[in-house]
């Protein structure tokens, strides 16, 4: 049997929901004889390949790169997996949301707690702009799977991964879904 | 007092007018178009021209068609003059002495007006609003002296029973069955309440009614009080209505002076009193439970039912809550007898019905036509059909509550199942004619709006639910929505419908509904082309 | 409220006539009224708040009420509620810096027979248009800084 | 005193007249989702997520307020009934900030328990992201109205259990929000005896104690039923 290629993404988020996967242990081993990452944060891969067969969604989003980011990955994507809470409801970064927009946000980080030079970066084609509200990935693409947890403990990520491989994507159940 | 002192104020009322009078509407509509100033000018032309003897000018209420206001009508020729201002004073006071004028004039074969059938509104136009005597010598207060004096309080309800009478506010619960409910509640303390909360934006039927003839609604919550055996009314209105509170309160009070309310009405041992309750703009507060709410001085929230109000209500005790228009069917209804006022109307839908006709309209108004009525008579000849030549897209019937019925479903008759049938609902009588250039996923929007603003927040479907509708539907508006925002507005419709908590949030979606039945290619054209898989769907975070 | 015999029943009475009297509904009165009927002041807050004819701000010299009823909305309200907007940079429910005048919008006024409807300081004016609503507000305003 | 009986979930089961589908459900050890209802207050049947559906009548009844009937036939889990839930809590979810990974309630919440029990994956509707006040200006007691549901549950618990009735709610629709007293500070409130039996009642982390943490609220709901019982069975009295 080919691997599976497995892509794993990181938007606006902590990187905890990677650091979670990590704690895998040794079920990683395992997974390794059946994946091929094929794209990771923790690989050193530029672009975002074609034919995936699995990709991790962790973050939400955030930036416009982000919006570029996931049409590419779900036009190459069969499956695509909101990992984690900021995948699933935007959680901690969009507790920016009910200040309206971005604004805010980038004065009190850049201008008003600055210690020298205040001013907010802007470099059009280099630093992404910041969307006025973050979103969850499922406002923005269609999405297959939700793997919630803030974060999503290694238990649970295998849960879903052994759903994966055994090739039925039922969703999780039970304490599974539980937020935070 | 007796039944020949009653006969005496009439007699001496009916001798008191002039050979000639002019009646001119002082209900809010007109008054809004000056009518004031007119009268104030017609009775200071009538004295001048010394014809104070055979000349009267008469304040009435409304003369129904709106839109043709200042309306002023002559007796005994009957001709209704319209768009009349003061500079057309004096040539009108010559006119109806002989003389000529070239003021407008409504034909009095004019459909707007030949087709009505009137109950309700009988005395609308005719009487004087502020005068109790005007109310006597239109036979007013008789029906509740017979009642009194030589019938039990069965013999009513059973008489309204028999009549079919259903109830005016919009539901159509038979108002005969209510009564006998709170009949046989045993209990010390029972109340009648009016709702005269008329909430629903284009809807002036029952405000025209309690300003045009004020002591119809008295005499009918009496006659309610006597046949369920409550000794307390309260008349809940709303704050949006001065005139029609200023009417009422008058209209208390001349009752009480000559003995119509207050203890021993007509020499009976039946006391009866009424007190007056004014709302505070909030739309739920015509849902029963939350008008009771209300007038005991808390939130206007709703609260399950059982126990219905009729079991437990004001302050816990046994209460009738009827509309104004239902009350003020009663009067009629017990003079001239249930087989006469059921021999009116459809099978089921037995009576008249009073509409406010409003929207893309040529003749707004007031019309009060017998039930069974088709759609297409009320609103092409009566109405005379879409203002400036244009063509009918829908008319609206219910209020937020209601639905839009398209032009090709115009030969419905109006009577509670068959609106219900095609998605509407009867409502309390707001009748919105829309034309070809109104978007009707804008109505929804509207309507969702308004329920989104008036929902009083107890229950979590409502509450939350009108809001993400109201978002659904602004998406789709602004050409932003997708075929999955139209289901989860579907899903969100079912939910509404089905697990609200009162009658505000579980009619909610019925104008959403009924656009998308009828009229969904137009949610269909707005929607993007983009399909959201894999492809950036058109959202304002993606503009930023 | 002695009119009302201090009834806890009869507080959106008492609150209508405390508004009658000093146009809007300031804290203290509301704890005046709380204390006087008997009833929790967060009732009484709550009350207040509920309805949308209660204010809790001083209200601008004028008032200006456009009917969003459905005949007028049908009609093109919503145009003279923008018209305001834009002329004076005031959102409905807002009063004019120099409270002159407040904008507001009402779910039915009941004049649907002269749709559009707008209501100049308790008067009920029919067929309004943007043109002669700005025209109105002019003559406030002048009349202000006069 | 008088014994229905009546099927549920095709379970037959005997209850006391005057007790509710709800209560004679658990007793039968059904769980029915509840929200509003806490024992020990008044019900008020507002959030809906009790509602079951009965024979013999077209409308869904809410549980906590339905009385048992005999030969009631009641169904409180098809799966219209769990798409109703589900739809709810998400719209619930949707309507304030609930950010579970940094609430004081994360783990001991029962809107969370009700997402993992209606099977919610994620939230299908717009959140909202209203503007909401944190009120810590009591010494003992702070308020999150991000994480508000408008159960009600602390303002019947302060009305009816410790009758000082600080808790009401102001302004209507989505915009309602809990205040104390005049909407003022919740410590500067006149009313408020600091009972904290609103904290015992609120069923999210909008109303905690000070100084707890990321999952640190937990609380003794048993209290307030004890309280109540105290009070309306006087059996501890000699």
């Amino acid at each position: 049997m080919d691997h599976i290629r497995l892509a794993t993404v990181w938007l606006g988020g902590c990187s905890g929901c990677h650091m979670s996967f990590l704690d895998l242990d040794e079920f990683l081993i395992d997974l390794a004889m059946k994946v091929e990452v094929v794209y990771s944060p923790i690989a050193d891969i530029k672009t975002f390949p074609e034919n995936v067969d699995v990709t991790l969604v962790e973050g939400a989003v955030a930036n416009d790169e982000h919006l570029h980011q996931l049409a590419l990955i779900r036009r190459n994507s069969r499956i695509v997996i909101a990992f984690g809470d900021c995948a699933v409801t935007g959680n901690v970064p969009s507790m920016r949301n009910p200040l309206g927009s971005a604004l805010p946000v980038l004065n009190r980080s850049y201008k008003e707690i600055a210690d020298i030079n205040p001013q907010i970066p802007s470099n059009d084609g280099i630093v992404p702009t910041l969307l006025d509200q973050v979103r969850p990935i499922h406002d923005i693409i269609k999405v297959d799977m939700f793997l919630p947890g803030c974060p999503p403990s290694a238990a649970r990520i295998r849960a879903a991964v052994e759903q994966l491989l055994a090739g039925q994507a039922t969703g999780l159940s039970g304490s599974d879904l539980r937020f935070g | 007092m007796e039944l020949p002192e009653l006969h005496q104020i009439a007699e001496k009322e009916r001798a008191s007018q002039k050979p000639i009078r002019l009646r001119i509407c002082v209900a809010a509509g007109c008054q809004s178009s000056g009518s004031l100033a007119v009268k104030k000018k017609l009775e200071d032309t009538v004295k001048e021209a010394g014809l104070s003897d055979k000349v009267q000018v008469v304040g009435v209420g409304c003369l129904k068609m709106c839109s043709q206001g200042p309306l002023v009508q002559a007796d005994p020729t009957q001709t209704l003059y319209a768009k009349v201002d003061e500079t057309q004073a004096a040539g009108l006071v010559g006119a109806v002495n002989g003389g000529h004028c070239h003021c407008a004039t409504v034909d009095p074969n004019d459909p707007f007006l030949a087709h009505q059938f009137s109950i309700v509104l009988e005395n609308s136009g005719l009487i004087d609003p502020e005068r109790i005597e005007s109310y006597i010598a239109a036979e007013g207060y008789e029906g509740l002296y017979h009642v009194l004096r030589e019938k039990t309080p069965t013999e009513i309800v059973e008489t309204v029973i028999k009549s079919g009478l259903r109830g005016r506010g919009g539901a159509g619960y038979p108002t005969g069955l209510k009564w006998a409910l709170v009949a046989k509640m045993q209990s010390p303390r029972k109340f009648v309440v009016c709702n005269a909360d008329e909430g629903d934006p284009g809807a002036f039927m029952d405000r025209s009614v309690l300003e045009s003839d004020p002591h119809r609604i008295l005499e009918g919550m009496a006659i309610a009080g006597y046949a369920i055996g409550a000794t307390q009314g309260y008349i809940y209105v709303r704050g949006e209505y001065p005139l029609a509170i200023k009417r009422l309160q008058g209209a208390i009070r001349q009752a009480k002076r000559l003995g119509m309310l207050g203890g021993h009405i007509f020499e009976s041992p039946f006391d009866f009193n009424i007190d007056l309750r004014i709302g505070a703009g909030a739309f739920v507060c015509g849902e029963e439970t939350a008008l009771m709410a209300s007038i005991e001085g808390r939130r206007g929230q709703p609260r399950p039912r059982p126990p219905f109000p009729a079991e437990s209500g004001l302050w816990g005790q046994p209460t009738l809550i009827n509309n104004v228009e239902t009350f003020a069917n009663i009067p009629t209804l017990i003079r001239k007898g249930a087989d006469w006022f059921s021999a009116i109307g459809t099978e089921k839908s037995k009576g008249t019905k009073v509409f406010a006709l409003a929207g893309k309209i040529t003749n707004t108004g007031l019309i009060e036509v017998p039930m069974g009525t088709t759609l297409r008579r009320i609103v092409e000849e009566m109405g005379g059909g879409v203002e400036n030549g244009g063509t009918v897209k829908a008319v609206q019937t219910g209020g937020p509550s209601g639905g839009c019925i398209p032009a090709d479903k115009l030969d419905t008759p109006v009577d509670y199942e068959s609106l219900a049938a095609i998605g509407s609902i009867m409502g309390s009588g707001g009748m919105i004619v829309m034309d070809q250039s109104t978007n009707m996923v804008d109505v929804a929007r509207f309507f969702m709006e308004f329920c989104m603003d008036e929902s009083c927040g107890k229950c979590a479907p409502c509450r939350a639910g009108t809001v993400q509708m109201y978002r659904l539907l602004s998406k789709i508006r602004e050409g932003r929505g997708t075929q999955q925002d139209i289901d989860m507005l579907n899903g969100l419709c079912d939910l509404l419908r089905n697990t609200s908590l009162c009658g505000l949030g579980q009619t909610a979606p019925n104008p959403t509904l009924s656009t998308l039945r009828y009229f969904r290619h137009e949610y269909e054209q707005l929607l993007t082309d983009s399909t959201v898989n894999g492809q950036l769907p058109k959202h304002p975070a993606n503009t930023t | 409220m002695k009119r009302h015999q201090y009834q806890a029943d009869s507080l959106i009475e008492v609150l209508h006539s405390a508004q009658q009297l000093f146009g809007y509904l300031e804290d203290g009165l509301l704890l005046y009224i709380a204390h006087s009927l008997h009833v929790p002041p967060s009732r009484v807050y709550g009350v207040a708040t509920f309805y949308h004819f209660f204010s809790l701000k001083p209200q601008g010299k004028h008032s200006c009420v456009i009917c969003l009823g459905t005949a007028c909305y049908v009609k093109g309200a919503t145009q003279l509620v923008d018209a305001i907007s834009q002329t004076y940079g005031i959102k409905a429910g807002q009063t004019s810096e120099d409270g002159q005048v407040s904008l507001l919008t009402a779910r039915c006024v009941g004049a649907c027979g002269i749709a559009p409807a707008v209501v100049y300081d308790g008067t009920v004016s029919g067929h309004g248009t943007s043109e002669n609503v700005i025209e109105k507000l002019k003559g406030w305003r002048e009349d202000g800084a006069a | 005193m008088a014994v229905k009986t009546l099927t549920i979930d095709d379970q037959l089961i005997s209850a006391r007249e005057e007790q509710t589908v709800l209560e004679a459900a658990r007793e039968a050890g059904i769980s029915i989702p509840t929200l509003c209802e806490l024992h020990g207050l008044g019900d008020i049947g507002a959030c809906r997520l009790c509602l079951v559906e009965v024979t013999g009548i077209a409308k869904l009844q809410p549980a906590c307020t339905t009385r048992v009937a005999e030969g009631m036939v009641v169904v409180t889990n098809s799966q219209r009934l769990q798409n109703y839930r589900r739809m709810i809590v998400e719209l619930l979810f949707a309507e304030r900030n609930h950010i579970c990974a940094v609430c004081v309630a994360n783990g001991h919440c029962e809107l969370q328990d009700l997402g993992l029990a209606v099977g919610m994956d994620h939230v299908r509707y717009e959140y909202l992201s209203p503007q909401c006040q944190v009120d810590l200006s009591h010494e003992r007691f702070g308020v999150d109205h991000n994480r508000c549901v408008l159960c009600m549950r602390c303002v019947r618990a302060c009305d009816e259990i410790e009758g000082a009735h600080t808790w009401d709610v102001m302004g209507r629709g989505t915009a309602s929000r809990v205040i104390t007293d005049l909407k003022q500070p919740w410590g500067e409130s006149q009313s408020c005896t600091s009972c904290g039996k609103c904290v015992l009642a609120c069923p999210t982390g909008a109303i905690f104690r000070r100084g707890s943490t990321v999952s640190e609220m937990e609380r003794d709901r048993w209290q307030l039923d004890f309280i109540v019982t105290a009070r309306e069975k006087k059996q501890w009295i000699i």
